[in-house]
């Protein structure tokens, strides 16, 4: 039965906490095995497929660090059908879970550089796991920076750790306009970039976030001086099967379920703008 | 092993499959379709409406099937096709080139348990085609033959009162013991003769896509071309090109649910189709492939660039289908043609 | 007979003139036959313009499609379209006119004549040519000509034209703003609704054989309801191909939509398909007979929608396409309507 | 007793809120006596009732569907329930046309005060139902 790709494992939800409220909602879950023991290994940068039983399926990426074994943690947007019925879940709900898909960042090969995560809106989940996964490693990695930013101060998304990463990294947040009682940046993420001026000397830089912001922060880093193969980003693409085979989410010959999500932008820009 | 019929014993043959269901096309409403064989089968069809692509990837496919009392966990029953084994007799010799081409698809990284499964207990018996039985035939570009053996298990070829029956597999062997004596040992004028015919069968002219091997290379920097916009114009949007295609897998998965309360419901995949509009539709309404241009150009590449890069052949198996039931005469060949040609 | 050069000329003078930014005509398909939709741009390619009886497509689609891409746009119209039209497929565009799709001014009807004949049937054709391959099909008076590789072959138009043409009242485009061939109305080469006729002679439990049957066939490609002109909702009520989602679609609105039935081509969603698109084209439907053309499997469709046409005629004396003031059929009554099935 | 006795057709009724829903309840304050067997769902107006509406009720395994409304010339809304005599004479032609038994749609005009004619109009459409047996034509296959 295991081998069958399409039969979700059921998973528990054990934790439910509020990112973001209003109409682009973000709640974080934590699933673990209903059975008890661990779902599956994964790598900083995968997916799992997401289901609820009645509803749908949905790809969603994984935001816990793979160092954590016996739960995975997903933040979730409320943006359509399934992505709402996990908004009405409640702690102990069973949901389908199978996974993980897709490739990985490549954080063996970055052991000893300076790491630099830009990020906006939701797109921090999907760097999340690489940000902590790196942060329990410190000693591995010489300068983490943090760059982060919403649309509001109440746009934040994983307020309280990002205030506990403070700690070990430089953490910059932002909002798109000045409110107050705000002590941070005030303007879009890749001014923000600008305005810190990162090094490319050693460093790498992982950015997710909305295409425009996306679009922007690698504009702007390669004027910094990183080169394209020192930029990472993941893409998404509708996805139903995970697996390659459903022949929706391609982006040229591939697909981004199997080959992405995670890009060098060196790889990314040669490809056709189909995401 | 390469066996001689008389064209009347072909039903005696299949009488003889008992362990099999067999499936041959019928002419109904108007159009040939593969169905059960009971009584006689004659195999005079140009070639079937919809391709033999059903038998390993049905339009619609069941999953497993949940059930949830409300506050208990869901119960999920996994639901695999039946191992009921058929035979497909009539097959043409492009749809036999589908068949390897899905395997590549559905097994290739991880493998597909509900394609396998029905793959195994399917037997495709091939049928030759002395002529085009089609205007819009053009598998000789796309690297196949009317007399190609690709897939298939066993060919038959037409030699007027007989049928020339050649084994492909082991498989095909066992069919073909399955005849006993029906089948007879070939005399040398029957070799000559089926030499003859499938050397006749190449040569008939074809419709052609004028550099088929330059095409991955040539539509891959023909990407922005201002042709797929234009050549989309007329398209409509609708399902008739993948769905009739011996190649086209894509599918959809849903949950249906037959009850609310307790639930209970099916997660089902059923075809799908990269030229309707929400295809690619992200939940947020944005949609990489927006127009009618990108979705063609997306058909087209699949075939003859992405696949090709993937597995080193054209996806497409030249039947024409597409061409001929195109509601708006769009037409693959003609656009493969015109987006390559003056391309360096 | 209609000379295409009137047609031609026509469309240059007016691509020319800037009259118009479009020409939305037919032009000669890849292999020959069928005729495949053109839209001519500029004077130069007006020529490619012909008029055959392979000209099937109703063309009024297109005005549809050029109607969403410019909302999508957020684009004003501009110079207006110019459309050859027959009579059917002109009635269509009075539909349109009628639900407000876009204005009289937007669109220039080039309407063309089917006089004494109408648009060939392939699968007829296909019967009678014994597995010749026909590649050009041109009208004389009342015959087809065919050219095809063992010589030239003329066929009584009547033997096989489209059912729907042989049926037809009005052959003739009555809303045009130029006309070419004559109005030949009243020219009776069949029964209308003969078929129909045929069919409803047959017992309840006859009829619903044949229909259980063909709705199993249905692979829903949705081709019927893509080709049809009077199809150009937004939101289809039975999938979500067509939902307009955009930035502004809130979550709550994608996930409370209605699934009225089940992707699966299943006879009981293929029935809910095909009897909602039936009831939609009631009193719209202009028997183009272009759904059952673009059938891959062959189901009757139009049998559906003639149902509609004749109930419409004959129990509330209403025809589709006949004037673009008049209320549309179910957002209209007579105080007389039947109410005798009603308790 | 036969299994046709046993047999209790499902009715989705969909009444309208100004009449034929009251009619219903009227029905039942006057504790007439009537088949249970009709689901009854009420709408704003006859007018409103989408010929969708009833195909998703065949679809989900209704046995008969009824639509029920105002008398011609008392509609809440001048003109709803002449739109509705239009829709549903053509609904029910196109279902009859398919090969669906006649029997198995029907429309009424109760009013509020015609709780004796809602119970009347329920028993005879039951009546009528029952030897039909279970409506398998439309309805949607619980596994395929």
């Amino acid at each position: 039965m295991s081998d069958n790709i399409y039969l979700p494992k059921l998973g528990r939800v054990a934790f439910i906490k509020d990112e973001v409220v209003g109409e682009r909602a973000i709640k974080t879950f934590r699933v673990e095995a209903a059975d008890g023991g661990d779902l599956f290994e994964h790598e900083c940068g995968q997916c799992a497929m997401l289901s609820i039983f009645g509803r749908g399926e949905s790809m969603i990426s994984i935001a816990s660090s793979p160092l954590i074994k016996e739960y995975k943690q997903f933040s979730i947007m409320r943006v359509g059908r399934v992505s709402t019925a996990f908004h009405d879940l409640a702690v102990g709900d069973v949901i389908g879970i199978r996974g993980p898909y897709g490739n990985n960042f490549p954080i063996d090969d970055w052991r000893g550089k300076n790491l630099y995560f830009i990020g906006g809106g939701c797109g921090l989940a999907p760097i999340w796991p690489l940000i902590t996964t790196a942060v329990a490693q410190r000693a591995d990695f010489k300068n983490i920076t943090v760059f982060y930013g919403g649309r509001t101060s109440r746009d934040i998304m994983y307020r309280a750790e990002l205030e506990k990463l403070r700690e070990s990294v430089d953490v910059h947040l932002s909002i798109d306009k000045a409110e107050e009682g705000w002590d941070g940046y005030c303007g879009f993420v890749p001014a923000a970039v600008m305005d810190k001026d990162p090094v490319p000397d050693n460093s790498v830089a992982i950015t997710c976030g909305p295409p425009i912001m996306i679009k922007f922060v690698i504009q702007n880093l390669n004027q910094l001086g990183f080169a394209d193969d020192q930029i990472y980003t993941t893409i998404e693409n509708k996805m139903k099967c995970g697996l390659g085979k459903c022949g929706r989410c391609n982006v040229g010959k591939d697909y981004v379920c199997v080959k992405g999500p995670v890009y060098s932008w060196a790889v990314l820009k040669n490809l056709p703008e189909e995401y | 092993m390469e066996k001689i019929l008389d064209k009347k014993r072909i039903d005696d043959w299949i009488a003889a499959l008992n362990d099999w269901e067999v499936h041959a096309p019928a002419l109904e409403d108007g159009i040939w379709t593969y169905k059960p064989v009971s009584g006689a089968a004659r195999l005079d069809h140009p070639n079937t409406r919809q391709s033999p692509k059903g038998f390993t990837f049905p339009q619609r496919e069941v999953y497993f099937s949940f059930e949830q009392i409300k506050g208990e966990p869901p119960k999920l029953t996994q639901i695999l096709p039946k191992e009921t084994r058929h035979v497909v007799f009539g097959v043409r010799p492009c749809d036999g080139k589908g068949v390897p081409r899905m395997d590549k698809v559905f097994t290739d990284h991880v493998e597909d348990t509900y394609y396998t499964t029905r793959r195994k207990n399917v037997a495709y018996v091939g049928l030759a085609c002395n002529k085009p039985p089609s205007a819009t035939c053009f598998c000789l570009s796309v690297g196949g033959s009317p007399v190609s053996t690709d897939g298939l298990d066993v060919q038959l070829t037409d030699l007027g009162d007989r049928y020339f029956v050649k084994a492909v597999t082991e498989t095909g062997k066992a069919l073909m013991k399955a005849a006993g004596s029906l089948l007879t040992e070939p005399a040398a004028a029957d070799q000559k003769q089926v030499k003859q015919v499938h050397t006749e069968a190449v040569a008939y002219p074809q419709r052609k896509i004028n550099d088929p091997d330059g095409a991955p290379a040539k539509l891959k920097v023909s990407f922005n071309s201002p042709l797929w916009d234009e050549m989309a114009r007329a398209c409509i949007g609708c399902g008739i090109c993948t769905f009739l295609c011996p190649t086209c897998h894509c599918f959809d998965i849903n949950d249906e649910v037959h009850s609310k309360a307790p639930l209970q419901g099916q997660r089902v995949r059923t075809w799908d189709n990269c030229q309707f509009p929400d295809f690619t539709m992200h939940s947020s309404g944005h949609n990489p492939r927006e127009n009618t241009g990108a979705r063609l150009r997306q058909r087209v590449n699949h075939k003859f660039q992405y696949f090709h890069e993937n597995f080193g052949m054209h996806q497409c198996t030249g039947c024409g289908r597409c061409v001929s039931e195109c509601p708006v005469g769009i037409d693959i060949v003609a656009v493969v043609n015109k987006v390559t040609e003056n391309v360096g | 007979m209609i000379n295409i050069q009137d047609i031609r000329d026509t469309a240059r003078d007016m691509l020319a003139k800037g009259e118009v930014r479009t020409v939305i005509g037919y032009r000669r398909g890849s292999r020959g036959m069928p005729a495949e939709p053109a839209f001519i741009t500029s004077p130069e390619q007006a020529d490619e313009l012909i008029w055959d009886p392979t000209c099937y497509h109703n063309l009024s689609l297109y005005l549809v499609h050029d109607q969403k891409i410019l909302a999508h746009l957020r684009k004003a119209s501009g110079s207006p379209i110019a459309i050859v039209a027959k009579g059917c497929d002109a009635r269509s565009i009075v539909v349109l006119l009628q639900e407000h799709y876009f204005k009289r001014e937007d669109v220039y009807i080039i309407g063309v004549s089917c006089e004494g004949t109408g648009v060939l049937d392939e699968r007829k054709l296909a019967s009678q040519l014994n597995g010749v391959q026909p590649t050009l099909a041109a009208f004389d008076g009342d015959d087809y000509v065919f050219t095809t590789a063992e010589g030239e072959k003329r066929l009584p138009a009547r033997e096989v034209m489209a059912d729907r043409c042989l049926e037809c009242r009005i052959p003739f485009p009555k809303e045009h703003n130029v006309v070419f061939g004559e109005d030949k109305t009243g020219r009776q080469l069949a029964e209308p609704f003969a078929a129909l006729t045929r069919f409803e002679a047959q017992g309840t439990g006859e009829r619903w054989d044949i229909w259980s049957h063909h709705f199993d066939r249905c692979m829903r490609c949705f081709a019927c309801r893509s080709v049809c002109p009077m199809c150009y909702c937004d939101e289809c009520v039975v999938d979500s191909i067509t939902f307009p989602v955009t930035q502004q679609t809130s979550a709550a609105e994608k996930a409370d939509r209605v699934r009225w039935i089940e992707r699966s081509a299943m006879r009981s969603e293929n029935i809910t398909y095909l009897l909602t698109r039936a009831m939609h084209l009631a009193g719209r439907c202009t028997d183009c007979g272009e759904c059952e053309r673009a059938c891959p499997v062959n189901i009757p469709i139009r049998m559906l929608n003639n149902k509609m046409e004749r109930e419409a005629r004959e129990k509330f004396g209403y025809e589709p396409g006949a004037s673009i003031g008049g209320s549309s059929l179910v957002a209209s009554f007579l105080d007389n309507d039947p109410g005798d099935f009603i308790r | 007793m036969s299994e046709q006795q046993n047999y209790e057709p499902r009715v989705v009724a969909f009444l309208c809120k100004w009449c034929s829903s009251a009619g219903s309840d009227l029905a039942g304050v006057s504790r007439i006596q009537y088949p249970a067997n009709a689901t009854p769902i009420t709408i704003p107006c006859t007018g409103a009732v989408s010929p969708m509406y009833i195909l998703s009720a065949f679809n989900k395994g209704a046995d008969g569907v009824l639509v029920s409304g105002c008398h011609i010339g008392d509609c809440h809304y001048i003109e709803g329930n002449f739109l509705a005599r239009r829709k549903m004479h053509l609904i029910m032609e196109l279902l009859e046309f398919i090969g669906v038994e006649p029997n198995r749609f029907r429309m009424s005009w109760v009013s509020a005060a015609e709780g004796a004619k809602f119970a009347q109009v329920i028993t005879d459409f039951v009546d009528d139902l029952k030897p039909l047996g279970p409506q398998e034509k439309l309805k949607k296959a619980e596994r395929a």
